[in-house]
């Protein structure tokens, strides 16, 4: 194809292509989109587990769970902060999220019922979250790879504090592990759907591989995160609401259920049970500090001009 | 030593409900970065309510942790002051309200650094660190949007002015023997410090001091705001749902 | 036997989750008459949940009444539809989801008298004359704002829109055995008639039709809004707070 | 005086003065200004009690509670429309409470703090309110005294409610009795403040007297009230914060404590702990509610065109 020589030799070579690098559009362009709904799903990612801020049971949970909160804000600026060095700004890409031009991950379309949502999200979103992200880490742009490292690490914290949350709770009253078991029952499918489509329905996979983009297809970090899960489920004393799963010895991975993607593309067209919820709360809280930004700017502005004018003086 | 548990817990209930409250904002900030400082500030407070509620649970004697405290106690036992517990509503009222109590505990903590009680002079001593950046990020706010449009400043002006008179209850009165024994500190003696720090943020900001009105207050002796019942039950529903759960 | 209990806890939990959201009207209504209407609906509605709280108990067996019900089950025990929880904002929108509630459960009540439980039968006697009130208030306004000002038109609309997604989830099944043996009204079987009656009123209030999405629902499986949680940890806290209690 | 001769003969007869008859221009302005101050009180005071319809403790105490908010919105139907006899409307009585010109009763501008707020308002406030308010029922202005003989009926009800209330909590567990103490606690003086100011600083009240509208003074129904509520405070076995209430045989009354009345004056000034909050609350419902009355004025506005344009045409 007709991509720069230098580009084909860095991924050739399996470099890193850096922002002053030449690069195709299409390759800016698929990173843009994916960068962006990536801290999309952060900055949206607040609002579920936000949801608990001020019930959580005790104070030690409440501060985790503000700091985790807290730590999705940074990953979204981390991740608008990749995404600029692509040429775009991090207020027009707002702008697209806030339009529904561009995504954010379904999985938070889902509502956080019980405090053991907080739990099952720690583990198996931040644990799917992981598995599809570890790959990134190495992703053939430099400043996505070296943000994702940083998630990564962080994820990791918070999967183990959800795990930690379900422990608890399963080991704790009655009350407490029907709770917990509730919430993975209803987290788990959708956790599934986080890694996209079946292989043969994911048409945009092969040119991501070929960017080093991606590094392995839906399926693959589907059946990672199974494999992984699955011992986790046993350790927590927690069952998987699929009849189905079971160890396969001959292909050496757990076989599990037919996912039922019929509900995902359903979130995804905006009729999940909180799509709506969702945008209104992001829009309305971008609309209410509207004044402030300008403010901040305006500010900015009078004490450029403040400067040049005493430089002038001077 | 009942004196020092309700002053102990007076310290505790202003730092735990003013992070219930700076909770809010978390995913509801004016831009990203505000969301990071914003729950910052709230994780700091927290820390504080947490360190004083165990203090104070000890002090007791009777086996009662942080979470007894912040948990499983009524309305009429809470001792914060009123500044701290009404609703969030506008960002400009939420940085007049932070540069109103972090200046306060900023002198606050400062004076405390030297208490002849080693526990509170340990927790000032982090304290006061935490608060002074909180007194800088609401001293940023309040300056741009009192200096910033010809809205900004009038809705920070507006804020400052709905903030104001819940200040004056910050100074109210100790316990006389705490302040002698050199335990705690006198509010009152804070007030010209606290006062000559707001108004140079508020000179450089081009907002004016406001007068008038002080609000009636009596959060130190458990009287509160209507608001105050809404939030313990948000606070404290779950935990108050399952009475026998560790968590 | 259970699938009784649930059936008579989701009528229960619809009207006592609507009467709660009613409540937060009083002293908040456009004029003082409708403080007193809004007022007037929410202690049917509350009248009916508690007759149908106590029903559902007895039918458990278990000794929980009417209080044990409504204040000491969980969230996901709650059956009620995602259409009666959310938080009240406008008087516009409170009128569109009266109009389809009350509307629906008009429909459900005239079906029910005939019903093979003579408890449900006798429920849904009483219930069905103050429902008709409750159409008939809503209808009222919703021509009032559909045909009144170009604003409220408008307004009045929007409403609508925003209510309309949740009306479906009222029709979703229930229990076949208890449809079978003329104990509960199968809800899709009120679908025509429901609408038939709102499109006249909206027809007369010179309002369109919504057309479009529709609400996920769940609220019978106790899968609600996060909006629930909230409701709850104020209806209960109190209770919860004192489980010993008797007040 | 200038009075009209029909207007004196009624009041030496003890007869009731109705809208259509002659009378002095200051006793119509100063029922006016007494029935409307009587019908924000009860608009104002929906919001005290209010502020726990939504967390009563048990379904029967909601429902008797918002049955009681309920009866407060009737009485204050009552009185607005008792004032309107004397050529004044609503909508402006309204506007003069919002822009703070008129007042109400100062004993709403504390705040509930407890459920046993609720109890303690139904038995004292309330209490108080009928001790106020049984002598005008024979006022010697018609309307306003037919609307007082409805309101007191109602109020005697709600009064025994609180009492029962009270008398469940002082019954109940400890933690409920200190709540029911609490609340007497707190509301005992500003309940007695509910009989205005002493009478030698009451400079109204001769002429309200002369006119057959006080029947009273304020002194005197303080005392009344204190001699009916000290056995009750017995029958429930709560202690009034007052250490100088005795049984005075001589006088055949109770003795108690003087009242502070620079407290009263703060509040009326402006300085209670929720006068703020009332009004706002009061306006903000006003100004929500403005497009709804202004659409219902514009449909009958419509309907009577209409109706008109039909007459012509048939």
């Amino acid at each position: 194809d007709g991509d720069p020589e230098s580009f084909r030799e860095l991924l050739a070579g399996d470099g890193r292509v850096e922002p002053r690098d030449e690069m195709p559009e299409a390759y800016r362009k698929t990173l843009i989109r994916q960068i962006a709904q990536h801290a999309h799903s952060e900055i949206i990612g607040m609002q579920p587990e936000g949801n608990w801020i001020s019930r959580a049971p005790s104070l030690r949970r409440k501060a985790i769970l503000m700091a985790k909160v807290q730590d999705e804000a940074g990953h979204g600026l981390y991740l608008y902060a990749a995404a600029e060095t692509l040429g775009v700004d991090r207020a027009d890409l707002l702008d697209q999220l806030h339009s529904g031009r561009q995504k954010y991950s379904s999985i938070f379309n889902y509502p956080t019922l019980t405090w053991a949502d907080v739990g099952a999200i720690g583990w198996l979103v931040d644990g799917a979250a992981i598995v599809n992200q570890v790959p990134l880490c190495r992703c053939s742009y430099g400043p996505y790879a070296r943000a994702m490292i940083r998630v990564c690490k962080e994820e990791s914290f918070h999967q183990r504090q959800g795990f930690e949350i379900l422990h608890t709770l399963s080991h704790g009253t009655s009350a407490q592990k029907a709770m917990a078991q509730d919430a993975v029952d209803r987290y788990w499918w959708p956790s599934l759907m986080m890694f996209g489509p079946p292989d043969d329905d994911s048409p945009n996979s092969a040119q991501s591989m070929a960017w080093g983009i991606k590094r392995f297809s839906n399926d693959d970090l589907r059946q990672r995160f199974v494999d992984m899960t699955v011992p986790q489920a046993e350790a927590l004393g927690l069952s998987l609401p699929d009849p189905e799963i079971r160890w396969n010895d001959e292909r050496g991975h757990y076989d599990f259920g037919t996912v039922d993607f019929t509900e995902l593309f359903e979130v995804i067209k905006g009729n999940g049970p909180c799509n709506e919820q969702r945008m209104s709360h992001r829009v309305r809280a971008h609309e209410d500090g509207a004044w402030v930004r300008d403010a901040a700017n305006a500010y900015a502005d009078k004490q450029a001009a403040r400067a040049a004018r005493t430089e002038v003086v001077a | 030593m009942t004196a020092l548990f309700d002053y102990v817990l007076g310290l505790a209930d202003d730092a735990l409900v003013s992070a219930q409250r700076m909770g809010w904002w978390i995913s509801r900030a004016p831009q990203l970065e505000e969301d990071v400082a914003l729950a910052n500030i709230g994780l700091d407070q927290l820390g504080q309510a947490r360190t004083l509620l165990a203090y104070a649970g000890s002090i007791e004697g009777q086996g009662r942790g942080e979470d007894d405290l912040a948990y499983f106690r009524d309305e009429r036992e809470f001792r914060n002051v009123w500044l701290v517990e009404r609703a969030q509503t506008d960002f400009g009222v939420a940085m007049a309200r932070l540069l109103l109590f972090a200046t306060w505990q900023s002198e606050l903590y400062a004076a405390l650094v030297h208490s002849t009680d080693p526990t509170l002079s340990g927790v000032a001593g982090k304290a006061v660190k935490e608060v002074a950046y909180h007194v800088d990020h609401a001293a940023h706010w309040v300056v741009r949007l009192g200096d910033g449009t010809e809205e900004s400043h009038q809705r920070m002006q507006a804020a400052l002015d709905a903030e104001w008179p819940f200040l004056e209850e910050l100074f109210g009165p100790v316990d006389d023997q705490l302040v002698a024994d050199g335990v705690a500190v006198d509010p009152a003696r804070l007030r010209s410090a606290v006062l000559t720090r707001i108004e140079a943020v508020l000179a450089e900001a081009t907002l004016t001091v406001p007068q008038g009105r002080t609000a009636v207050g009596g959060g130190r002796d458990g009287r509160h705001t209507e608001e105050m019942g809404f939030l313990l039950a948000e606070l404290q529903h779950l935990a108050r749902s399952h009475p026998e759960a560790t968590w």
